[in-house]
């Protein structure tokens, strides 16, 4: 059990006796900067009108950004396989859930009343 | 190596501390994933409301200050980046870079909550609220929302004549009976105010409210570990709290980057 | 925790029995040794107890509703008040009662000692857990005290939003409540991953603890989803967001995929336990190797997975697209196959068995019984056409009765008889517990049958009047219903009576083979003086009678001593 | 082959469905509409799957029960602890079997939902607790009145929470949600009454949401639309003002008993000296009634809020007129 443990802190080169993984500090200036620079990539490119494909475009990079807070800040490529399990598991049931309500919303949409809303305040 | 170190801590169930720490950290995950799956649910109503309603989306997305929106993601990311290596210097036993570290990362989370604030409250002055607070100044181009209609349905609908259909008349039916088709609409929200806008900002108060009531959480969280960091309580054997307080902290920050470009930057 | 070092008690043979001893009841005393313990049996007992009140607060309305159905109008309540007993009746049986019930009360007291452990993994997250219960519980409770709310329990917007009950307080405390059951997940599947003892492989497990795994995800999966559900709920009453109400421009059947994404994985959540404790008991009272362990195994975490995909079931006639009704339903039949499965093991377990017809293995007999009828009725729902018929009719409330109380509730009163002597060191008596068996068998079937007919000729749900046509069947249903009130005295009435007087229990009365009854009944606070080995849990014709001390004891194994243990009888009156 | 004997089982099983299918049997009513045998014969298809099973697994249990009895000194006979084909085999049946169900269920429920050409096309309301019905002369009625042998579509929408429409006979049901409208349809086979219930728990008189299917006889149903649109003419005032009272929403607000409501009670109403709110009374006559219809807003009975909807428009001068000569026999 405790394999991975002693090979992940044979790994860390500053290693002290401890248990877990320490990442090394220009890995987490990198992963900053790269954060940084996507923010700014994703303001930049909502300004250049490509239709829907903007939406996905956003989403691809606050993706990469998700993928890279858990990779490094949240030590997941040095923890557990398990562990990724779990988290990439709520992911896929978030999606699973989404996308079936999206597809019946979608499908029942033409039976609703365009803009019923008849308890709004004037 | 250390194990009379580990003994302080290590409960009486568990048989070594990596036991202990491995279970601390995916009961950490565990609940990590129930949060995503809390989040679900709100981006499920985004994602339904948007995809049905473009329209409002882009109409209302406007009223959001895109500027603010992306220094709070500026700020957030740097908090995350000084509790990753607040946990750094945990592991490696720098107790003073740690104080220093948490302490800055609970002042990010106090600058987010500002800035949140200041935007909160131009929304409240503006009337730009939720459901049924919705009430849209209209120097700000929103009209009033659809007008209120009791009796819906008057029992003595007519026959529409045009598809030969009993579905009531346009001037009869339901407010917003009378308006333009699916595809008319989304090309009409440049212009004028589309129906039910309230629907963004319900969505909008409900995400971004939730998500600062996750960033309370996360400070208090925080100063509790700031607090236990002061009086020497981490080290290279004993970190753990620190460990799963910052998983916790990269999750509310991981949330906000979805949230900014869903919410704010919309085409 | 109620600390007393670990060394300074001396361990007990692990087959004797502890009354009078020490043991996790006599370790400390005062109320206040039990309200901050932190050891999981104690936690156990104190959320078995919680949850058999709710049990009878729910049976009670249960009994109250049947009676104004007596007759077709008002028998002894109004409209309104007949609308807040039964959404009182649903949501404490389905929140309070059902979904904690197994793995929170009986979960929690085997759960560690099947795993040779001495906790769960986070014995103080299992302590947050159950005053979470309190706290929710009380809010329901308040919710009633201060008018009752009026929704059914599934909260079904616009009208849970317009209504004037205290809708708010009660979807609060279901909100709480749905923490307590994340918590009680999260700690089982870090147990299970963690706390296994060498030996123990996955396919080595109790079944009993692959249900709760199975159960572990879907609490955490699914519950979070329930959690914003009633968060927007409560927004939408408070301060009028309106993402549900079609009054303020919401979708009314979105509130329905929300609902159910969690409540269908919740009826999964009640009958995983129960098919696990099913699982152990048939075993054991067949005196044989459960058959097909890796099917029953696989089909728990098949059912867990799936059951995800089902939800639109409960929506077929609510306004979902075709195309969803499809998919659901496909679906729908997908996931009857795990249970047909485990039916067809257990029926293959008891085949050249030797069948001990003692009371556990008499619930189990029922469930096979009532869950293959609640089981049978899933799938006329499930077929599309029928479906359009038979929805909100009391057919559907005759196939969820059967479900969960001929499935989950049978399997917890078939484990609460077997673990009994393990929790209180006492046997019950057998006569009573047998006939009480047969009798709520009987009453069962008498009260919810007839609903079947009544619901396909048509009789609506949730009525408080209903046509003269139905009468007969309402009135046989009412009779049955107080069969069953008169079963459950019995039973309160037999088992106080063994826990002041009962025969002391050996360590394993019935044989089994997993860890639990390796140790004494009932059992110290750490559980096992030296953890054990893990073996085959369903080896139990490695175990056999001895009459000296009343119990079974490992034969030609080397781990017990069997001969050397005193005679059990002296201690406790 | 097993695979072939499992399909003449499931065909025989099939057969016997249809027999004992269309039928007042034991579990389901009479069928009144087209749709309602082919969802009776697969509900007897499922039956008969399920008391073949349900037999099948209490008769073995019996059988074990009996044969394998605890006897002393009898040692458990020594059987396998796992067969693969024989799981294979009780895995692959129930499943060939649910496809079956799934698949029949699908195509009728496709059939039921898809309403023929040339309906005719009759509006239902659902509101707390009542049913409405419009037809496309503009009549409104509580029950639902069609010709037989006719394809009828309805068009239903629900005026405040959701309601179900369901009608047994006829095997049909739908829930009727407030913003959108559901579509139903269906084919009365003969003439005769049939009920109609709310499914949709929607709050204290759910239980009394009833309402009628009348089928007409051939010819009948346009001559009682005809009658029906013009009532006003037919009925005396104060019986016609009635029928306006429950068709047009009064009832909803007004109760004719003394009630509390979200309206003042109509119980003694006439000739009442009504307070109003900012301290002016007025006496309820003819005029103050008339402007109460029209103008709601313009005078306000203390106590209440302004909420009831004008009927400007909706109501003309004569069922006006119909419902003061009501509301004058209120007493
Ligand atoms: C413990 C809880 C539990 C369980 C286990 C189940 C199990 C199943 N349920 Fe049930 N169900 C509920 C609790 C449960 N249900 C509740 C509470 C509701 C109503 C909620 C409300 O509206 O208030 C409901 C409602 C409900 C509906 C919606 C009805 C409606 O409102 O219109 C449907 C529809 O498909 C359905 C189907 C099924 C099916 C197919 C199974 C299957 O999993 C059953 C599988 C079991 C078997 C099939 C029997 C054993 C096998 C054999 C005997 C072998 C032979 C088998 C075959 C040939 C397949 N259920
Ligand atoms: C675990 C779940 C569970 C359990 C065990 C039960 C148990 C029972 N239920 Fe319940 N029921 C639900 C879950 C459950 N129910 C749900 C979810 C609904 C839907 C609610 C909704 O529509 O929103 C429902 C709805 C429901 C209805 C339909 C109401 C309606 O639609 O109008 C009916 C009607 O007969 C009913 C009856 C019963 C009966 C007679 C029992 C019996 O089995 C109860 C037996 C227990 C006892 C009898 C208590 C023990 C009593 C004593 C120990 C002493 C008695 C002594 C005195 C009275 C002094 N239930
Ligand atoms: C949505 C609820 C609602 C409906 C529907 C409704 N009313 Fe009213 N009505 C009210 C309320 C509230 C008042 C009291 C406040 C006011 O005077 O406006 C009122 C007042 C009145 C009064 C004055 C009564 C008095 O005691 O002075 C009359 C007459 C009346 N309504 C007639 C009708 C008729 C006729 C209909 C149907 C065609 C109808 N109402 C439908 C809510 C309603
Ligand atoms: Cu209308 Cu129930
Ligand atoms: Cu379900």
């Amino acid at each position: 059990m405790s394999d991975s443990y002693s090979e992940a802190a044979a790994a860390g080169p500053e290693h002290g006796g401890s248990v877990s993984h320490v990442v090394p500090m220009k890995v987490l200036i990198a992963v900053w900067a790269a954060l940084l620079v996507l923010t700014i990539l994703t303001v930049a490119a909502i300004k250049v009108d490509l239709g829907s494909l903007n939406l996905w475009i956003a989403m691809a990079i606050a993706t990469l950004k998700a993928s890279l807070v858990v990779l490094y800040f949240m030590h997941m490529r040095y923890d557990r396989p398990f562990n990724a399990i779990v988290f990439v598991t709520a992911l896929l049931f978030v999606m699973l859930f989404v996308s079936i309500a999206m597809l019946d919303s979608k499908a029942y949409e033409p039976e609703l009343v365009p803009g019923y809303a008849p308890g709004m305040p004037k | 190596m250390s194990a009379e170190h580990h003994d302080a801590h290590l409960a009486h169930h568990f048989d070594t501390p990596i036991q202990q720490l491995e279970s601390g950290k995916l009961g950490m995950w565990i609940f990590l994933s129930t949060e995503i799956l809390l989040f679900g649910g709100l981006f499920c109503a985004y994602a339904v409301y948007r995809s049905n309603h473009p329209e409002i989306f882009v109409y209302a997305h406007r009223f959001l200050d895109t500027r603010l929106g992306a220094i709070n993601t500026v700020i957030l990311i740097g908090s995350s980046f000084t509790m990753a290596w607040a946990v750094r210097c945990a592991q490696l036993g720098k107790q003073k870079a740690l104080v220093v570290l948490l302490g800055v990362t609970i002042l990010c989370a106090c600058g987010f909550l500002g800035i949140k604030a200041v935007e909160y409250e131009h929304k409240w002055k503006d009337g730009l609220l939720w459901g049924k607070r919705y009430k849209a100044k209209t120097e700000h181009g929103a009209h009033a929302p659809a007008a209120k209609a009791k009796g819906l349905l008057p029992p003595t609908a007519k026959v529409n004549p045009e598809v030969k259909s009993l579905i009531p008349l346009p001037a009869e039916a339901p407010h917003g009976l009378a308006a333009p088709g699916h595809a008319a609409r989304a090309e009409h929200a440049a212009m004028e105010a589309p129906k039910n806008v309230q629907t963004f900002f319900s969505i909008y108060f409900l995400m971004t409210g939730l998500h600062g009531i996750h960033v309370i959480a996360g400070m208090v969280v925080l100063s509790w570990m700031l607090l236990r960091a002061i009086r020497g309580e981490f080290g290279p054997a004993y970190y753990t709290p620190v460990d799963l307080a910052g998983l916790y902290w990269h999750v509310v920050d991981l949330i906000w980057i979805y949230l900014f470009p869903l919410l704010y930057l919309i085409h | 925790m109620e600390a007393t070092s670990f060394e300074a008690v001396t361990p007990l043979p692990p087959s004797e029995n502890a009354l009078g001893r020490d043991n996790y009841l006599s370790r400390t005393h005062g109320l206040r040794s039990w309200l901050f313990t932190l050891d999981h049996k104690r936690i156990a007992i104190m959320y078995l107890v919680s949850i058999l009140a709710s049990f009878f607060l729910g049976g009670v309305s249960a009994l109250l509703i049947r009676t104004e159905l007596l007759g077709p109008h008002k028998t002894i309540m109004d409209a309104k008040t007949y609308n807040q007993m039964f959404t009182l009746h649903g949501a404490v049986m389905i929140f309070l009662f059902i979904i904690p019930g197994i793995p929170a009360a009986l979960g929690n007291f085997v759960l560690p000692m099947m795993l040779g452990a001495k906790d769960v993994a986070f014995p103080r997250l299992n302590l947050a857990s159950y005053y979470l219960w309190v706290i929710g519980a009380l809010f329901a409770v308040l919710s009633i005290v201060l008018g009752g709310v009026d929704t059914g329990w599934t909260f079904y917007t616009p009208y849970s939003t317009t209504t004037n009950s205290n809708v708010v307080l009660l979807t609060f405390g279901a909100f709480i409540l749905g923490f307590s059951s994340i918590f009680t997940g999260m700690n089982f599947i870090v147990s299970i991953h963690k706390l296994r003892p060498k030996g123990m492989t996955w396919f080595k497990m109790p079944l009993f603890l692959w249900g709760l795994y199975g159960t572990a995800i879907l609490q955490v999966i699914a519950t979070p989803v329930l959690a914003i559900t009633l968060l927007l709920l409560i927004m939408e009453r408070a301060l009028g967001v309106g993402i549900f109400d079609p009054a303020l421009g919401g979708d009314p059947v979105l509130y329905q995929h929300f609902f159910w994404f969690y409540s269908h994985p919740a009826v999964y959540i009640m009958i995983l336990p129960a098919m696990g404790i099913i699982s152990e008991v048939v075993s054991v009272f067949s005196r044989k190797h459960i058959f097909g362990y890796r099917m029953i195994a696989l089909s728990s975490i098949a059912i867990a997975i799936l059951s995800f995909l089902v939800w639109g079931h409960h929506m077929f006639v609510s306004g979902q697209s075709n195309l969803a009704g499809l998919i659901f339903s496909f679906l729908t039949f997908m996931v009857a196959i795990p249970s047909a499965i485990k039916v067809f093991n257990w029926l293959a377990t008891m085949y050249k068995g030797s069948i001990w017809l003692a009371t556990p293995m008499i619930y189990v007999l029922s469930f096979l019984v009532l869950f293959g009828i609640g089981g049978l009725t899933g799938l006329f729902l499930g077929a599309l056409a029928v479906n359009v018929h038979l929805h909100d009719t009391y057919f559907v409330v005759a196939h969820f009765h059967y479900v969960m109380f001929g499935g989950t509730m049978i399997g917890f009163l078939a484990g609460l008889h077997y673990w009994w002597p393990k929790m209180f060191g006492r046997m019950y008596n057998e006569r009573m517990a047998q006939i009480t068996a047969i009798l709520v068998f009987i009453g069962f079937n008498t009260t919810f049958f007839v609903q079947f007919v009544a619901g396909s000729k048509g009789m609506p749900r949730r009525s408080f009047n209903y046509l003269p046509e139905f009468r007969i069947y309402n009135q046989i249903s009412t009779i049955g219903s107080y069969l069953l009130g008169l079963a459950f005295v019995m039973m309160a009435v037999y088992l106080v009576r063994s826990l002041i007087s009962g025969k002391p229990a050996p360590a394993n009365p019935w044989g089994s083979a997993t860890l639990e009854w390796q140790t004494a009944s009932p059992p110290p606070t750490e559980n096992f003086a030296h953890s054990p080995e893990a073996g085959d849990p369903y080896d139990v014709e490695a175990w056999t009678w001895d009459e000296k001390i009343g119990g079974y004891v490992k034969s030609g194994g080397t781990v017990t001593s069997g001969a050397t243990v005193p005679t059990v009888g002296t201690a406790g009156a | 082959m097993p695979g072939l004997n499992l399909l003449h089982l499931l065909y025989l099983l099939q057969l016997g469905a249809a027999a004992i299918a269309d039928g007042d049997d034991f579990f389901m009513p009479a069928a009144g509409s087209t749709s309602a045998p082919g969802v009776d014969r697969i509900f007897h298809f499922i039956l008969a799957v399920s008391v073949f099973f349900f037999l099948l697994i209490v008769g073995l249990m019996a059988l074990f029960v009996a044969k394998y009895r605890r006897r002393p000194g009898v040692a458990p006979l020594p059987s396998p602890t796992h067969n693969t084909a024989l799981e294979v085999t009780w895995t692959a049946i129930p499943i060939a079997i649910v496809l079956v169900i799934f698949v029949w269920g699908f195509r009728v429920f496709l059939d039921m939902s898809t309403p023929p050409a040339n309906s005719y096309e009759i509006i239902v309301t659902g509101q707390k607790w009542k049913w409405l019905f419009s037809y496309p002369n503009g009549t409104v009625d509580e029950n639902l009145h069609v010709p037989v042998d006719r394809p009828v579509r309805l068009v239903m929408t629900s005026e405040d929470v959701i309601h179900g429409f369901f009608i047994p006979d006829f095997r049909l049901k739908h829930d009727v949600v407030p913003g959108r409208y559901s579509k139903v349809w269906f084919r009365a086979v003969k003439a005769g009454e049939h009920q109609i219930y709310c499914t949709q728990y929607c709050g204290t008189g759910h239980s009394e949401m009833l309402a009628k299917v009348v089928v007409h006889e051939p010819g009948g149903f346009e001559k009682w639309l005809a009658d029906a649109g013009n009532f006003l003419k037919k009925m005396p005032p104060a019986q016609a003002g009635e029928k306006l009272y429950r068709i047009r929403g009064c009832a909803q607000c007004h109760s004719l008993d003394g009630a509390g409501s979200t309206g003042p009670t109509f119980k003694g109403v006439w000739g009442r000296k009504e307070a109003l709110k900012g301290g002016a009374s007025v006496l309820v006559d003819e005029n103050y009634v008339r402007e109460s219809i029209l103008e709601p807003q313009a005078k306000v009975v203390a106590g209440f809020e302004p909420v009831m909807p004008t009927y400007k428009g909706r109501l003309t001068d004569q069922e006006i007129t119909a419902l003061i000569e009501f509301m004058k026999t209120v007493k």
